[in-house]
């Protein structure tokens, strides 16, 4: 390759958890750095590049008007877009703030100072601007966000995997939550995280997205025979996977 | 054939001793009355009275992810065909797991055959297990015939009470019967305790579907157009778990992994389940199962008729796993009975 | 511990591009010869498995005739992530080749019986592999009538080599556009409403189809209302194939790997089986 | 020079996103105005999380900040059990208190390392210290992975921890697991050591404010990071609901992050102020290396909070060391490993109450409190983050700092003011971001 591709990462509305993993990759991450040169990244460094991007790198939600005209801005300089972490490529924890009418939660939180607030309903990068490259997660898999670079340095396109958490999960011989008599969202989440949860005794919260044609009914049937309320399993799917309702519109 | 026995007194020093010169793999309790088979050292880490393990003993024939390819951007010189693979012993396969074993044995040396597969085939020692009584109620293995030690394995091991009756089966099983001098040769009255557990497990092991498993063919392609399916189809979660599980299945993907300096990697294969989305999808869009009742249809005619025409052999061993794994409570056994019923409408 | 294997399936011969052609916007034609001058020896309708080193592998069509011996044509689609990567490639590159896999047509069997060939869209490709076989060896067959269709004349694949085709005297040439453009001659119209109008005797003709999916059910009753036998009827299938071998089980069709039964099966074979047309 | 002008306006890369602003004006040597703005892009948590179960209450807090994710979830999880009445197991809370090590130990580190360091040796960032100061960038490196190794382990991963729930764990270490960790731990010293050989030779600005400072406290021996009452360096001491009257939140008008005080006008929070609390209750080791570094509380320079963060990085090597090797002498009670999701199983029974959890994360004391009812829903929320308590007291330092040094350039001040912010390590994520400074119409 000619000279090193211009990386630069962004976070928007985000706990910067998902940079953070990349920050934790340890002496791997010189071997990421030999391969590519990051011109921008807040958290870590003060330069900054005044030229167009080869990849750019986003974390984090769109929930204000500002962050709206700054990621078409970051698109419109950037040859490739990665979105990474759930409140980027799918709206994640963020999206639970639909949940509620905008005015009432605004009010909730800052009372009477409420107005100085700017916000809309929460958006993920996708829902904005065109993406290139998912790499789903709260936080990202760093072999899933190390594949996915891989794949944009090449050149060649990545496909989240299209198949349930539950896939990974019985290759990593689990016993299965629901035989334990406790629901879990493997079975209409997205996998490519190695069933991290799972594989350590929590069960699975659907934070890599559902899969692209899940079996809803089925699921409620499923989770119904535990007697929990509705609201509750609602509100589990709902905790990183709100921001789908935004695109039946 | 040779037959010995072991006396209870002595299982543990069997293994602790078959242990320090092998790699030995048993079933081992995980909770939650879910077993798996992992490295031991001692009889006491095993459970023997065990459920069907949550992955059978495939996955030391066809590991969960394996690379077979290393390669680089220079093709010729550099690439290597590999396998990994270590010398192996299971102890305490169930007879329904020996079954999936030579399914899969037949499905990797039909020509052109797969040296990674029987390379590590190669490499395993099997020692099986009898089982006495039912593990629960999703097993089938009486229908399907599976219930009786029927070859496949090097030794075998029945369970008598006060000692083990072993069977040797193969000269690999006798080199270790030799190595380790814990047996002793089995009389009369062992052959007879033997005959007498046969006898009383033909009483309880019975057809537990009630359809001669000869049938069970037929009455898929009869059924083809049944309402059940669409019923399965609803209900399924396209998770995969029941191809997982299953000692028979055997579908895998390929794809390549670079390494970061983007010119070397390898390619590798993981296990791939019909039941995945886009698992029968081509270029331009069409999948060709596309409906979740397509999809578990696929799978019921692929266990009892596709490959019962291809090999002659059915690919259900009536392990239950897959009953057992669904959370959608999709039951092998109550699908073959509705199935049944209607055929016979 | 890691053991190199001697022989595996999956050992990949280098294949060097030597020439490239845009066919379509979306086609492109390659080129490749195998080292040393090696053979691909393969039959018409036979494929080969073609990767690119970190994008991975995809099953193409060989879309030269076995008659071409000392390197093969291959006529790829780019639709995803390797056939996007293969379009790169630039005369000299290098790519990965297994093969020639999975049964192509049986031109012994075919040999002495008159031939009609049907092909609609992309489904030229491996038609072109045996329409150059039977011309090469013309003599060795009977009547030859060749039915192309596609959706409109810009999506000709092969056109100046159809137009050769066309104009020989041994074989009997038509084709048809869903949709013309004023510069069209030919025909407008499905290509099933080509079939009427050919003159065969059913009991030694033999026809070879392959399109996409949803042609092959319309064309066969057509063929069929001309009386050619099932087991004369020959079809191309595609199916999603990670192996190529019969092992990795995407490909299945009941109890047939398309990849290894296949991809060219008789009607006669596939007519009852669950999905396949 | 006394009559000078100067306005400051400190503008962030993510001022666009309205993280935070330093203002500086100084009208004729007279400082008029000096204040740290956050307006952090709110993100609503305390909202959100009504209606849902207190089980689910640390997976999504502990999203407020990736950083201190730990920290987020063990002040949830005791605000969790607290409400509902539930009280951990020893070994739970020993593990906890593990577990808080191994963030303080993380997130230190990073601040030490990639965040204060490239200041002291005059670079914009670490990375041109990869080509300059390699090994010293690849102990960093190796450092932090070495406790995210630990956090893998224990917790399943460092940022947003899998195992660590209501009520326990879901997941506990096996002795080989232990033995790894330990193992880890332990290997980790020589780089510790070096991090204070390195400390030794830096050189921190000279300046000084007495404040008052904040933590938590505990009448036994053990260093209090997990549990406690609230006191402070001017004798306030009350137990932690009382939490509202020590921060006595306010608002002012140019910042949307609330403003605290409590004895005067400003107090502040963090490791300075832990160590100025209970330095004595110290590790050893840690009072080995305060010595030698110097450190003699009570300590009154803010820029020290950075070797402040590197002698509990010993406190918390050690300790957790002690703690793991005990655990594994004991053994661990694995009947005690739970899952609960949305309490299928009644594992843990709920019952209507309010809340408060008070622990000590890396950047100083944070608070959780919630109100549930008797399903065990939510029915309010209150975070109060670290970074929040002290912006009142940064900006009282900087009123100080600001006329002490009007004579140096444009780009001295900018950059002591940014050093200043920096030394308290603000929680990047939750609060603002210094990165960018202009001076606006000097
Ligand atoms: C026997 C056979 C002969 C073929 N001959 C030709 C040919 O001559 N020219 C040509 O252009 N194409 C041919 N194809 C189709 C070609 O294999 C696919 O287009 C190719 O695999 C897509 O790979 P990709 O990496 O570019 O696509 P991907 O990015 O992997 O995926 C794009 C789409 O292609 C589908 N797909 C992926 N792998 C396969 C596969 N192995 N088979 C079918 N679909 C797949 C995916 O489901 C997806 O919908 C043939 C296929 C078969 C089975
Ligand atoms: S534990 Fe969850 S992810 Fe794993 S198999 Fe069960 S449902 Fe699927
Ligand atoms: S285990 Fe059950 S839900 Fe999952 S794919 Fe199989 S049948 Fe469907
Ligand atoms: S189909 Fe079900 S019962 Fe039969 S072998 Fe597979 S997992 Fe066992």
């Amino acid at each position: 390759m000619s000279p090193k591709p211009k990386v630069a990462f962004f976070d928007f509305a985000c706990c910067e958890g998902c940079q953070l993993q990349v920050a934790n990759m340890g002496e791997e991450l010189l071997d990421i750095l030999g391969a590519i040169d990051v011109v921008e990244f807040r958290e870590v460094m003060s330069e900054k590049w005044d030229q167009n991007y080869d990849v750019a790198v986003v974390e984090g939600s769109i929930t204000d008007n500002h962050a709206v005209e700054r990621i078409k801005k970051i698109r419109e300089r950037s040859k490739v877009l990665i979105a990474y972490g759930s409140c980027a490529t799918i709206g994640g924890v963020n999206g639970m703030k639909n949940n509620f009418p905008l005015e009432e939660i605004r009010k909730s939180v800052y009372g009477e100072s409420a107005k100085f607030f700017d916000t809309i309903p929460t958006h993920a990068v996708g829902q904005v601007v065109k993406v290139d490259y998912f790499v789903t997660g709260c936080p990202v898999y760093p072999p899933e966000f190390v594949k996915v670079l891989k794949c944009a340095l090449m050149g060649i396109n990545y496909e989240v995997p299209d198949y349930a958490v539950c896939v990974e999960c019985k290759l990593n011989e689990n016993v299965c939550m629901y035989e334990r008599g406790l629901t879990c969202l493997g079975p209409v989440t997205r996998a490519g995280c190695n069933s991290w949860c799972i594989n350590n005794g929590n069960i699975c919260y659907g934070c890599r997205g559902m899969v692209s044609n899940p079996n809803i009914k089925g699921a409620q049937d499923v989770i119904a025979r535990y007697n929990i309320d509705m609201d509750l399993v609602q509100n589990k799917m709902n905790m990183y996977n709100k921001c789908r309702e935004l695109n039946k519109k | 054939m040779k037959n010995l026995i072991l006396s209870k007194e002595r299982f543990e020093h069997f293994i602790s001793l078959l242990a320090k010169k092998h790699n030995v793999m048993g079933p081992v309790h995980k909770g939650y009355d879910n077993f798996s088979f992992q490295p031991i050292k001692t009889a006491a880490e095993m459970t023997l009275k065990y459920v069907p393990t949550i992955i059978p003993p495939k996955k030391y024939f066809m590991p969960q992810y394996e690379s077979f390819l290393e390669y680089d951007k220079t093709w010729g010189e550099n690439m290597k065909a590999v396998v990994e693979s270590e010398a192996l012993v299971l102890f305490g396969v169930h007879t329904c797991d020996i079954a999936g074993i030579k399914a899969l044995n037949i499905v990797f040396s039909d020509r052109p055959r797969d040296y990674n597969y029987l390379s590590r085939k190669k490499d395993v020692t099997i020692m099986g297990l009898e089982c006495n009584e039912y593990c629960d109620e999703f097993a089938s293995c009486a229908m399907m015939n599976n219930h009786l030690p029927d070859g496949g394995y090097d030794l075998f091991f029945t369970d008598l009470g006060d000692f083990f009756f072993v069977e040797v089966s193969t000269l690999k099983g006798d080199v270790i019967v030799e190595e380790i001098p814990v047996f002793e040769e089995a009389l009369g009255r062992h052959f007879k305790e033997l005959q007498g557990l046969r006898a009383r497990k033909a009483k309880t092991f019975t057809n537990e579907v009630g359809i001669e498993y000869q049938h069970v063919p037929k009455i898929l392609s009869d059924t083809k157009e049944s309402l059940i399916w669409n019923e399965l189809g609803d209900k399924c979660l396209a998770c995969g778990n029941c191809t997982n599980v299953c000692p028979t299945c055997y579908c895998f993907n390929i794809w390549d992994e670079v390494n970061l300096d983007l010119k070397t990697g390898k390619r590798v294969r993981m296990w791939d389940s019909c039941q995945n989305e886009g698992y029968a999808k081509v270029a331009g869009g069409e999948s060709f199962r596309e409906e979740r009742s397509a999809r578990q249809k696929h799978r019921f005619f692929k266990k009892f008729k596709y490959m019962v025409d291809r090999y002659a052999r059915f690919f259900c061993t009536g392990c239950g796993r897959c009953s057992r794994t669904c959370m959608a409570q999709i039951n092998l056994k109550e699908t073959l009975k509705k199935l049944k019923e209607e055929y016979a409408r | 511990m890691k053991i190199q294997l001697k022989d595996s399936l999956y050992t990949l011969v280098r294949g060097k591009v030597l020439r490239t052609r845009q066919l379509t916007e979306l086609e492109k034609l390659f080129e490749i010869a195998l080292p040393e001058g090696q053979s691909l020896d393969h039959e018409p309708g036979q494929f080969v498995q073609v990767s690119i080193f970190g994008v991975g592998e995809a099953p193409i069509s060989i879309c030269s005739s076995p008659t071409k011996r000392d390197s093969f044509e291959l006529a790829i689609r780019k639709v995803g992530r390797l056939t996007r990567a293969l379009h790169e490639l630039e005369p000299g590159d290098e790519v990965g080749i297994r093969g020639p896999y999975g049964k192509g047509f049986p031109v012994t069997l075919m040999e002495g019986n008159d031939i009609m060939i049907v092909g609609g869209g992309i489904g030229i490709v491996p038609l072109r592999s045996l329409i150059n076989y039977i011309i090469d060896n013309r003599r060795d067959f009977g009547k030859v009538d060749i039915l192309l269709g596609c959706k409109t004349p810009k999506d000709m694949l092969f056109g100046d080599e159809v137009e050769t085709w066309q104009k020989r005297v041994d074989v009997n040439f038509s084709c048809t556009v869903d949709r013309a453009d004023p510069d069209w001659k030919g025909n407008i119209g499905l290509i099933t409403s080509l079939i009427p109008g050919v003159n065969l005797d059913p009991n030694r003709t033999f026809a070879a189809v392959v399109g996409p999916p949803v042609m092959y059910k319309y064309v066969i009753q057509e063929l069929r209302k001309k009386q050619i036998p099932d087991r004369q009827i020959l079809v191309s299938l595609e199916r999603h194939m990670k192996c190529g071998l019969g092992k990795c089980g995407h490909c299945q069709i009941e109890h047939f790997y398309c990849c290894q039964d296949g991809p060219v099966f008789s009607f006669d074979q596939i007519k009852d089986l669950e999905g396949a047309i | 020079m006394t009559n000078r002008n100067v306005q400051i306006n400190v503008e962030y890369l993510t001022r666009v996103e309205g993280h935070g602003n330093i203002v500086v004006n100084v009208k004729e040597g007279k400082l008029e105005k000096c204040q740290l703005d956050i307006v952090e892009s709110p993100r609503f948590f305390e909202g959100m999380i009504r209606g849902r179960s207190i089980f689910e209450a640390q997976h999504i807090t502990c999203r407020i900040c990736g950083i201190c994710s730990c920290g987020h979830t063990l002040a949830s999880i005791q605000a969790a059990e607290d409400a509902i009445g539930f009280t951990p197991s020893e070994q739970t809370i020993r593990l906890r208190r593990f577990l808080l090590h191994m963030e303080n130990l993380d997130s230190h580190l990073l601040h030490i390392y990639l965040l204060v360091a490239p200041d002291l040796l005059g670079v914009p960032s670490f990375v041109p210290l990869i080509a300059s100061h390699n090994k010293v960038v690849r102990r960093a490196l190796r450092l932090k992975k070495t406790y995210n190794n630990v956090c893998d382990i224990l917790v399943g991963r460092h940022i947003h921890p899998i195992s660590s729930i209501v009520g326990g764990f879901t997941k506990l270490p096996r002795p080989k697991d232990m033995d790894a960790m330990l193992d880890l731990l332990k290997g980790s010293r020589p780089d510790i050591e070096a991090t204070i050989e390195l400390a030794k030779t830096l050189k921190f600005p000279d300046f000084t404010r007495d404040t008052e400072y904040v933590g938590l406290v505990s009448n036994d021996n053990i260093y209090p990071m997990l549990m406690g009452d609230i006191g402070t360096t001017d004798g306030v001491r009350m137990d932690k609901y009382g939490y509202k009257k020590i921060t006595n939140e306010f608002v002012v008008p140019h910042s949307s992050a609330k403003h605290t005080r409590l004895s005067r006008e400003s107090y502040a929070v963090g490791a300075l102020a832990r160590l100025n609390l209970n330095y004595n209750k110290l590790h050893p080791k840690a009072k080995e290396v305060g010595d030698a570094l110097n450190f003699k509380p009570k300590v009154t320079n803010p820029y020290l909070n950075t070797v402040a963060q590197l002698i509990e990085c010993v406190h918390s090597l050690e300790e957790s060391i002690e703690l793991m090797e005990e655990m594994k002498k004991t053994g661990l009670n694995y009947d005690e490993e739970i899952t609960v999701g949305l309490n299928e199983n009644n594992v843990i029974p709920v019952k209507a109450g309010s809340g408060v959890g008070a622990v000590e994360v890396p950047r100083g004391i944070l608070f959780h409190h919630y109100e549930v009812d008797d399903a065990g829903i939510i029915q309010s929320a209150n975070c109060i983050i670290p970074t929040n308590q002290n912006v009142n007291n940064i900006e009282y330092d900087m009123k100080k700092l600001v006329p002490e040094i009007l004579d140096k350039t444009d780009e001295e001040i900018t950059l002591a003011l940014e050093m200043l912010v920096r030394a308290y390590d603000p929680c990047i994520s939750c609060s603002a971001h210094f990165l960018n400074v202009q001076f606006v119409n000097r």
